[in-house]
């Protein structure tokens, strides 16, 4: 059967983060005081269509690599699942 | 002069900029689909304002790989002019011909209204028309035009007189307020290494008949036009 | 086909006994699930308009323009040149209060699909906007979502959102009104209707695929809110932008050849609406597979298929032979194609799912014995005028700065710089003047276009409320030089079948009325939300008025920015100091009584004539009408917009200052000119009354040369309000 | 020490994904033939100051009904770290 993959893109550190900043904001205004640093990122799963888990990890890498993580300003990490 | 226009399904300003040229040049620029891989000599090719593929993922991520830009990437090395406005701006990031990236403004909001812009170089064939430390006003219209870069990029920017662009209040000074969008050292647009590629987020198209609120991007394409002829 | 449905069954589906039995008579057997979902989205009264239609009928909707009145997506009026402006406007109240950046794009979404079916390019976007109090714990978080998803939508596809209007009462704190309006522009005769024609015909599915997406959406729209309005949400659409702008290309790539006999958006009540209209329209019958329909889901049921209301979806009808050309077009878009039925000569819709029939209705009935109810309704007394004398006097200079900061009269700024309001580079003048002016490239013309309503009127007195949001309209459009052509209108109230909201409508209908027979400024199309109420809380009665005027040279178009030191300031209008249901008896004495300004619909016509032909004559420098406010909080906005001072020399006669400066009657303008003895000679002409009440001056504005207050610092007040509410967020 | 929080948030299950569909759409013309559905959520991280599992984990679920998720067309889940 096919597998999935969980990718999640974050921002890499030092990369400013408007709206995990705004997110951090809007907490403490709804009374969340001790609520620190707030990163956004996006969660992308695919189903990959590949039964082989070396074939998957490599294809999702290659997909990170060539579209959906901007090196610039991103980072990736790979699940399957 | 020969101009070439790229269309990608979700460009909107592609007309815009078609005026702009016509309006510098007397003829229409040529439209160039973003499924062509071939595409004819020119003499400058640009890529228009507008929300490619939906801006979805991020914004000209996948502009950045359609056919089209594996040739644009050629004609850029070759020194061919490529111009990036807006949308245009942010496939040439992600394409890597120009550096850096553009995150979401400061305020998470979209903005349209006019903008004061510094010329910070106007050596260069894009910004001939204009005068160094000059001031003009040309209206922006975008949701993700903060730029950023790490510190050795920007520093080499600066350096290298790379910046072409940068925001600023009316008398030409730099602020918080007046770089309104966040971008890393309110830089509106730059150049790549040999300055035959500029990539901006303000709209000088949208600055080119007095009946719409200001001339002030005219002197950009017939500067342009200028060098180019 | 499935068993058949049983009252109680119908019941939920909002159908009443009466309806269901009629339903049953049409087809003289009960319905079966997927056939009573059809009825009671067909009957819903969002597709019927069975409470209004009876009103609706007495609008105008002819003159020597028109095109293509109230009946097909949009109405259609004659621009000259071969060219036609194409418009409409549309509510999402509803989905809007449930997810407001999804239930505001998707409005957007539709409004644009009833315009570009028509064969128009969409030049420009309006919006009508209405919030609860701005201290209601839901409103900014409503506020923020309908702009994000208006300039979500707009922007993207690349049409420029030029103007609209927003405002704040508690009577909306529980049912929002987001009302979006489209203008395109065709050619006068290439335009595409929905009549379906030649049996035989193949019906084509276009655009995006048919999820489960607001399943009765439509019969939704149409229901009163209980307090589960979140049980309700499962039904809210999400947009897709991007499809829509490769759907709107296509088709008009599509519309430019022959192949198309007729075409439709999928919009409330989606298949069902769509196709059953089409055929009813050509008195046809119409038979589709429902397995040829592209599904975005596995499993969907011929109900599901039918009452999707998934997005950025088209059916068409194409001429024999047309079906090659038009897939090649919808697959170079990337867009789903399908040929999913024929046109038929039988008058019946027969739905088939995996090979069996699940429906089959006869559609002259469906649609021409559609209920049809004559609500019992009650006008409400006429409310007391106001005597301004009995109010106390205030200093002018104070009450103007409050004004200006409030949330109905502060900057909208905040709004419209989210919208992009320049794309298409024919924006001549942008959002904040009273119309926004389009140029027609490339004959130089230009279209004026607004939107308004004052709700607050409308409640006091609804025929009077009605009748001046017309004339409103009109005025906003004669302001800037252009000539009024037609409205389109959209009539937001609450549940018509209680009587003193069925009177607010008809009361509300008839002003409409008279108006629109007095300016010549006919109803070409619009939309009617009802059941705009919660718990018993109906919202304000709103019939919001859009309406497109003409400019024969975009260059002629003239703002309310002050523009020359030393030129004369002209008062065109009668003023009489009528402050009954004005802003400033609500901001400033904290009261909401008495009757609205009357409508003196000649001297609006004569009033506004002279105007626009003293515009055209080119004498004047700028323009302002005067509504919300009254003379001195107009005469703040010419001169924040100008950022220049003024010095006001006017008596105020025997009327006490606050009625002077704040009273509302309408019919009004204030004019800077440099010629003012040539504007005053050619007002008297035309009997039209008109003064010198002052002179741009200075950085200030100074009332008899005391109380001064700088422009800037009015400018400070006005903008503050709105950017730091929405900060906030 | 401070707990983090680590939520996911998806579009529930039939809502269209315009995001996740491009991606697709993009990754098939990018060669990847295989790929099946895609769909792409958020990956918020959250810094909670706070020690206690308990707490930390009621303040996260709290977050998400009042801000971070949209219980109209979202679901969320949620990881301690
Ligand atoms: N208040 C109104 N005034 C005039 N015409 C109206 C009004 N409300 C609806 N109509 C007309 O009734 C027809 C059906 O309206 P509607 O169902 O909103 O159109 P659509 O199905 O295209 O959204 C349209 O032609 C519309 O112009
Ligand atoms: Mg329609």
């Amino acid at each position: 059967m096919s597998i999935k993959a969980r990718i999640h893109v974050r921002l890499k550190p030092g990369v400013l983060d408007p709206q995990g900043k705004a997110i951090g904001n809007a907490l403490h205004a709804l009374g969340f005081r001790d609520v620190g640093e707030v990163r956004q990122g996006k969660l992308i799963e695919i189903e990959l269509g590949e039964s082989d888990p070396e074939r998957a990890r490599e294809a999702a890498e290659r997909m990170c690599k060539e579209l959906l993580a901007n090196p610039v300003i991103e980072n990736y990490a790979i699940e399957l699942c | 002069m020969k101009a070439g226009i790229v269309v990608f399904p979700g460009s909107n300003r592609e007309r815009d900029l078609a005026a702009a040229f016509q309006r510098a040049t007397g003829q229409k620029p040529i439209f160039l689909w973003h499924g062509d891989s071939e595409i004819p000599d020119l003499d400058l090719i640009a890529l228009p304002g507008g929300f490619a593929y939906g801006d979805y993922l991020r914004c000209g991520a996948m502009a950045a790989h359609s056919p089209v830009m594996r040739e644009i990437r050629v004609r850029a090395a070759a020194g061919v002019p490529i111009l990036g406005v807006c949308n245009g701006f942010q496939v040439l990031t992600e394409a890597g011909i120009l550096p850096g990236a553009l995150l979401p403004n400061r305020s998470l909001a979209f903005h349209c209204h006019d903008v004061r812009l510094r010329v910070e170089n106007s050596q260069t064939i894009f910004t001939c028309g204009y005068e160094a430390g000059g001031v003009i006003r040309v209206p922006v219209a975008h949701h993700d035009g903060n730029y950023t870069a790490d510190a050795e990029t920007l520093d080499r920017l600066e350096d290298k007189g790379l910046v072409a662009f940068r925001y600023c209040d009316e008398a030409g000074g730099l602020s918080e307020d007046a770089n309104f969008n966040g971008s890393a050292r309110s830089i509106a647009g730059i150049f790549n290494d040999s300055r035959n590629v500029l990539g901006l987020m303000p709209h000088p198209e949208n600055a080119t008949d007095p009946l719409l609120g200001g001339t002030d991007g005219c002197a950009f394409f017939e500067g342009l036009v200028g060098a180019l002829q | 086909m499935t068993g058949a449905a049983t009252e109680t069954l119908a019941a939920e589906h909002g159908l009443t006994k009466e309806e269901f039995a009629r339903a049953s008579a049409i087809l003289d057997r009960a319905p079966n699930l997927v056939e009573l979902g059809i009825f009671s989205a067909m009957w819903s009264e969002h597709c019927s308009y069975k409470s209004s239609k009876t009103w609706l009928k007495t609008l105008p909707t002819t003159g020597p323009r028109i095109i293509c009145g109230p009946g097909e997506n949009a109405g259609i009026v004659d621009i000259g040149d071969g060219e036609a402006v194409v418009f409409k406007i549309e509510s999402h109240n509803h989905p809007s209060f449930i997810e407001p950046y999804q239930g505001a794009a998707t409005g957007v979404g539709g409004i644009l699909r009833d315009v570009f079916t028509m064969g128009a390019r969409p030049v420009a976007l309006l919006d009508s906007l209405r919030f609860g109090s701005p201290d209601h714990p839901k409103t900014r978080h409503l506020l923020s979502g309908v702009v994000a998803g208006i300039g979500g939508y707009g922007n993207c596809i690349g049409v420029p959102t030029v103007g609209g209007e927003c405002g704040f009462d508690p009577a909306y704190n529980g049912n929002i009104l987001v009302n979006a309006m489209c203008v395109g522009l065709a050619r006068a005769d290439r335009i595409f209707y929905s009549r379906a024609s030649g049996p035989g015909n193949a019906v084509v599915y276009v655009g995006a695929k048919t999820g489960r997406d607001g399943i009765h959406g439509a019969t939704m729209a149409s229901a009163e809110f209980g307090g589960d309005a979140g049980e309700k949400r499962p039904t809210v659409q999400v947009g897709d932008p991007f499809t829509e702008k490769l759907l709107l290309e296509a088709c008009l790539e599509l519309m430019a050849g022959e192949a198309i006999v007729a075409i439709q958006d999928m919009g409330a009540a989606g298949l069902t609406s769509s196709s059953v209209e089409m055929a009813g329209k050509g008195g046809l019958g119409i038979e589709l597979d429902l397995d040829r329909v592209p599904v975005r889901e596995a499993g969907m049921t011929a109900y599901e298929i039918m009452l999707s209301e998934s997005q950025e979806r088209m059916l068409m009808i194409l001429k024999p032979g047309g079906e090659d050309e038009a897939r090649r077009v919808f697959e170079k878009w990337q867009l789903d194609f399908a040929v999913i039925g024929r046109v038929t000569d039988s008058g019946r819709l027969v739905l088939k799912k995996d090979g069996a029939v699940a429906a089959e209705i006869p559609i002259a009935p469906l649609v021409g014995e559609a209920p049809l109810y004559e609500r019992p309704y009650e006008a409400r007394a006429p409310a007391a005028e106001i005597d301004p004398s009995s109010l106390p006097e205030r200093d002018p200079v104070a009450c103007l700065s409050r004004l200006l900061g409030s949330p109905d009269l502060s900057s909208k700024r905040r709004i419209w710089e989210q919208y992009d309001h320049l794309v298409q580079g024919n924006t001549v003048q942008r959002p904040g003047g009273d119309a926004a002016v389009i140029r027609v490239a490339p004959s130089g013309k230009a279209l004026a276009l607004a939107t308004d309503c004052t709700p607050r009127y409308c409640r006091a007195d609804p025929k009077r409320g009605g009748m001046q949001a017309v004339a409103e309209s009109w005025r906003n459009l004669s302001a800037v030089g252009a000539l009024p052509l037609a409205i389109t209108n959209c009539l937001n109230f609450g549940n018509p079948e209680r009587p003193r909201i069925m009177g607010e409508l008809v009361g509300a209908v008839a002003g409409m009325r008279e108006a629109c027979l007095a300016l010549q400024y006919p109803v070409v199309s619009g939309n009617v939300s009802l059941y705009n109420e919660t718990m018993g809380e109906a919202v304000l009665p709103t019939p919001v008025i859009g309406g497109v005027g003409l400019l024969a040279d975009a260059a002629r178009a003239i703002d309310l920015g002050l523009k020359r030191e030393g030129d004369a300031l002209i008062l065109v209008g009668e003023t009489k100091g009528h402050l009954g249901a004005s802003i400033y008896l609500r901001e400033i004495e904290d009261r909401r009584d008495g009757a609205p300004p009357p409508v003196d619909l000649a001297a609006e016509k004569r009033n506004g004539d002279f105007v626009r032909g003293q515009i055209l004559a080119g004498r004047v420098a700028a323009c302002h009408d005067l509504s919300d406010g009254g003379l001195l909080v107009a005469l703040a906005e010419m001169a924040m917009a100008g950022m220049r001072g003024a010095r006001l020399e006017a008596a105020t006669g025997d009327l006490p200052a606050h009625a002077f400066w704040f009273g509302e009657d309408q019919a009004r303008y204030l004019v800077e000119t440099a010629e003012p003895e040539s504007l005053l000679a050619a007002a008297h002409a035309a009997q039209v009354p008109a003064r010198r009440i002052g002179t741009v001056e200075g950085a200030a504005l100074t009332l008899f040369g005391r109380n001064a207050i700088s422009v800037s610092a009015l400018k400070a007040t006005n903008e503050a309000w709105l950017a730091h509410y929405m900060a906030q967020g």
